[in-house]
């Protein structure tokens, strides 16, 4: 078996580019790359062209994927202009190309039986959310949506993804669109007014931290699509690692890459940045540390 | 694609021929299953594996990266399963699959070193151990040993006792010291059949807006394009006064010419690291091209390319 | 253009202030004359020189660069027309139009960096003397000053016995060594009032189609954004060994964001070198864009910012 | 006085780019950059665009300036898409803007008195010839030209540059255009037949050795413009030196940015390249070095 089982490299070229609020919504001709992508994976994409000085992929969460069409398999990117690598990609134009891996890492896992199903993003975070929405509905659910972010134009909704949710809310923090504050203030009212079952959540860690608290108090399951620095995207650096309880309790550093992005919110050591929770397997407390 | 038939394209660590000079770097390559889905690991020269451990080790906390300019910061702290789940779990898998292992070993003290390779011993799948010396010395305030020639020394020389049979050991060295070649110098006279060179520089970033280091371990290690200068020229300098040494040359390799760039300069073989980061095939990659450039260059064979640069 | 009047951007070296943190690097900007066009050289905190010899110096042959990834290798040699022609011509000159004038010195022995010494004494236009100790010693095997505790020691005491005045006296080390710091307490303690890191790492490029060094001098000096981690780490580790001793800071500084990087590790100044290649103006660039993001962090004096990254 | 007198600095639109041969012929808006531009003059141009890996300049000779016409003043350039900078900048389209320092260097020297004129281009050496052939023509002087190369796409002779000049010879190595040989076959006789006073040449410098080589034969003047790897154009780095005897016969390793690129040929030690010239100011024969 195994690791990145349905991943393929390809050169694949830019469909289309177009900005919306703070995104750029990118579409891509990958051929059966598209096939096997599912909600929750991403693809790791080089960036700079020849003679760049940025040497690591990047990665993007799959906002949908569809394998038939006019240009045979697509899939397509919501792309915030955040440093070097990302503001050359949202500048791609029409026909360039670029080289993307994917489909990489977990997906959402979907259940079996029709339930509620509560989807929470943060900023871009909302982009594999929709896709997640059109499978949910397909299978039954009932799916309210919250959107989050510090000002509208931070916040990723098309007016398509309104077709397969049941409600949207939006939330920012300066209160420019929905309600005012943030996505957990309204959490609560919803997850007691949709008898909400599940809930998925995509964004800044600290939000899905946030999230999983309210989670665990109202004792619901809780998927969410996690988010540490990748080099690779492919499970080969182990620098993207986070802190997972496994079945058995033992904490180890997983890679989120692999392991995730999408994870049993339950199972994850939250506010671990800069320190290995304690009791993980093989820490070492020694002051002296090898650094590779 | 290539005509392998026409040229010899093989190369020599100690006693063990590799059918290409292209290996992995260690802890560039995951366990192996990482790429596979990419490619075949039996088209490498050899996978060389993430430094292995005694026990099982969480490595450091995150943020464990920073990219910098052609190149990034690394801060991973050497995590792994330890030796014997190690050598349950991974050397099988590899082996199933048709690929040569040169497993890295790394330890604090010399007394680890020691366990490491008595726990390699008589495993037939091996071919090589590269001894990783860039590691901290616990019993001399964290001093790296490959800084120190008398640690060195006695690391190579603990894993000579130990390991038993001809496996080739190669000794991978730190490039932040004072002089290299004294240090090749050492580990050569204490028994290494071959040398890494090399590992990545001692280097830091900060985080401007946190006002604090990027990294949560601080410092990291710096590899990528950036540091292939300096890369070459080890190999270059410890090459021209060990010639009868094999070196893994390594450093910032990313295409064929970069890798002709270290056997002209005295490699025998390349290890493909940074590079399998921005791409997954880039040791294939790099094999191909460096085989059409030997070839379209005139060569016959590998070793009538290697340290040509010497003149 | 940022507000000067409510910021202090000064910062000290020995016992001279500096209008600005922004130097130029030894080397990096001819005699002054070819960058006045572009701006007025008394923008800069100060005008670091081209390291001075004794006699007049050829240089190296040619080719004598190699762009690397981000980053090139250089093998001038020194060239230059000694002390007394340089005395003679360009001091005066860069007096004249108001610039701040650290000179840099090299010599082969001891005896030649005294005689430097004696030569700058008692001319007073100069705000300091940067020592570049990463000069092969001819009386030691070539074997770089700033390589050998003993040597570099004995350079800085030698300048300082034959300085006189109270000219600041700032060491320049080379980062290939095992252990920068205590090549740094070694100099200071001989005398040095501030330290300069880093100069080049040891570098060499293959030229694959001749088959031989791309450089007549075989190896060079590796500049540029590609060795800025290492020079941070250094600026860190030594700030955190020496907090009271002003650090110049560079190493493939380009914006103002690296420079505030190096200041945040524990620099008081920060030196622009091969940026200037690819942009005549990047010192008044890194300038004005550090002055920008310390304003805009809250900052009120350079001297608050320095070192915060040790928390 | 200032080195560098007349350089700024400019950010400049491409105004056109198109493939001539193996070259691409480009044009750039420079606003005043081009009042003081001279035919010998080069620019230096910063490559890759921001997070590029190349951290130095690209050197290249003016082929031809203009400051009147539609677009205020214009410098055109002759790029050959060598390594990966020339290749970035021959890759930029029309609009696209790029960081240019210039006018540089040294210009040709043009003779006070109509004299009969010989111009030698080897490859995109001919670049700046066009330029300097106009106006050695104003001036009543005779110009005939030798072009050569590899093979004839790498002739760069635009139609009208013809017209400036009596005769236009070219040389291919391959016999692919004009005569089969290089340009310093044709040389003796064209001197011999055009009573050549005068003699101007830019190209590789091996040829710029063996023209030397005939005009100190034929004992004329001869202003050559040298090629050396160049980090910054603008003489701080001291990486383009070439060795070069004075009026008093003491050899210097002399700035080819500064102090050229337009030279005396009777002043270049040539073959010169690896090794100091014996004799040269301040050579050390030491076998210790410093790098820097
Ligand atoms: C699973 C996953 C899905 C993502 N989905 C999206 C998405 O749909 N849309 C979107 O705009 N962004 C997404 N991101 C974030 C995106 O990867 C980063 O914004 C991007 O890598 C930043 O690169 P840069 O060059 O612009 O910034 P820089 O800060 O210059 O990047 C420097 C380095 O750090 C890494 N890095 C920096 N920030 C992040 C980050 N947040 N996550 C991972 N690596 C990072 C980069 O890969 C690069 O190696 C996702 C990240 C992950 C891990
Ligand atoms: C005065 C002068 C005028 C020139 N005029 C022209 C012209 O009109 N048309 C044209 O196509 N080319 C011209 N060149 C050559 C041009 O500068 C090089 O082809 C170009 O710098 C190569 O850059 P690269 O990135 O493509 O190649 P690389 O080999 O990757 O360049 C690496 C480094 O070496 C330097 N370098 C490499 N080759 C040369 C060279 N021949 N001269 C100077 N520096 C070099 C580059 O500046 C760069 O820093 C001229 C060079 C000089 C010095
Ligand atoms: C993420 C990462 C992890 C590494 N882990 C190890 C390791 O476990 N043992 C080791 O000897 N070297 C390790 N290295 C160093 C590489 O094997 C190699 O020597 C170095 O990165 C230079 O090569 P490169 O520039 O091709 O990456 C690591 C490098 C990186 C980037
Ligand atoms: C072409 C060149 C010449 C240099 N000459 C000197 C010198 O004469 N003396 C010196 O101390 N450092 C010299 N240096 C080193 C620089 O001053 C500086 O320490 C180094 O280049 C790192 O800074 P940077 O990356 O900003 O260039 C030189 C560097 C270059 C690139
Ligand atoms: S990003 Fe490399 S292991 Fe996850
Ligand atoms: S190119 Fe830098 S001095 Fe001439």
């Amino acid at each position: 078996m195994n690791i990145n089982p349905r991943a393929i490299q390809k050169s694949v070229e830019v469909l289309s580019n177009k900005k919306v609020g703070s995104y750029h919504h990118m579409v891509f001709s990958v051929g059966e790359m598209a096939l096997h992508a599912k909600p929750g994976n991403f693809v790791a994409i080089a960036v700079g062209g020849n003679s760049s000085a940025m040497v690591l992929r990047r990665a993007f969460a799959i906002y949908r994927a569809s394998d038939r069409g006019n240009f045979g398999g697509t899939i397509e990117l919501v792309v915030a202009a955040h440093g070097s690598g990302s503001r050359w990609l949202s500048e791609r134009a029409i026909h360039d190309r670029v080289d993307m891996v994917g489909p990489l890492g977990t997906a959402f896992g979907i259940p079996t039986e029709p339930v509620s199903a509560l989807l929470v993003g943060g900023g871009y975070g909302s982009a594999p959310l929709f896709g997640l929405a059109e499978v949910l509905k397909q299978r039954g659910c009932r799916v309210d949506i919250v959107l989050g972010a510090s000002n509208a134009n931070k916040i990723y909704a098309p007016l398509e993804g309104k077709r397969s949710v049941n409600t949207m809310t939006l939330t920012t923090e300066d209160g420019g669109a929905g309600v005012k504050g943030r996505v957990t203030d309204v959490l609560p009212q919803l997850i007691e007014k949709h008898n909400t079952e599940i809930i998925y959540s995509c964004g800044p860690m600290a939000m899905l931290e946030a999230v999983d608290i309210i989670a665990q108090r109202f004792e619901i399951l809780h998927q969410c699509a996690v988010e540490e620095s990748m080099a690779c995207g492919i499970g080969v650096c182990m620098t993207c690692v986070i802190p997972l309880k496994n079945d058995a309790g033992v904490i180890k550093m997983q890679r989120s890459c692999i392991e995730g992005p999408v994870v049993d919110g339950s199972k994850v050591i939250w506010g671990s940045s800069r320190q290995i929770p304690s009791g993980t397997w093989g820490h070492q407390s020694l002051g002296v540390q090898n650094h590779e | 694609m290539s005509d392998f038939q026409s040229f010899d394209f093989r190369t020599k660590f100690g006693s063990r021929y590799f059918p290409s000079p292209i290996f992995t770097a260690s802890g560039c390559a995951g366990s192996g299953k990482e790429l596979s889905q990419f490619f075949d690991l039996d088209e490498l020269g050899a996978v060389v594996t993430k430094s292995i451990a005694v026990k099982p080790r969480s490595g450091r906390a995150t943020p464990r990266m920073a990219e910098t300019p052609s190149g990034m910061l690394n801060s991973i702290g050497l995590q792994g399963p330890g030796i014997d789940q190690f050598l349950a779990d991974d050397i099988p898998w590899l082996q199933s699959k048709g690929a040569r292992v040169i497993v890295s070993i790394s330890g604090e003290t010399i007394e680890e070193y020691a366990t490491l390779a008595r726990k390699l011993r008589g495993i037939n799948a091996l071919f090589g151990i590269e001894v990783n010396i860039s590691c901290p010395n616990v019993e001399n305030r964290g001093l790296v040993f490959s800084c120190d020639p008398v640690a060195s020394r006695a690391v190579i020389e603990a894993v000579r006792r130990n390991i038993g049979g001809d496996y080739p050991i190669i000794a991978k060295l730190s490039p932040d010291v004072t002089d290299i070649v004294s240090i090749a110098k050492e580990v050569v006279s204490a028994g290494a059949d071959g040398l890494a060179l090399i590992n990545t520089l001692l280097g830091m970033v900060i985080d401007i807006d946190a006002a604090r280091p990027k990294l949560a371990g601080v410092t990291g290690g710096l590899s990528g394009p950036a540091i292939r200068p300096v890369a070459v020229r080890a190999i270059f300098q410890v090459h021209a006064a060990l010639p009868n040494i094999p070196i893994l040359g390594m450093g910032g390799v990313t295409s064929g010419r970069d890798a002709l760039e270290m056997i002209f300069a005295g490699a025998s073989g390349v290890s493909i690291g940074t590079a399998t980061f921005g791409n997954p095939t880039a040791a294939i990659r790099v094999k191909e091209e460096l085989l059409g450039l030997l070839q379209s260059k005139g060569f016959k064979s590998l070793k009538d390319a290697i340290g040509v640069a010497h003149g």
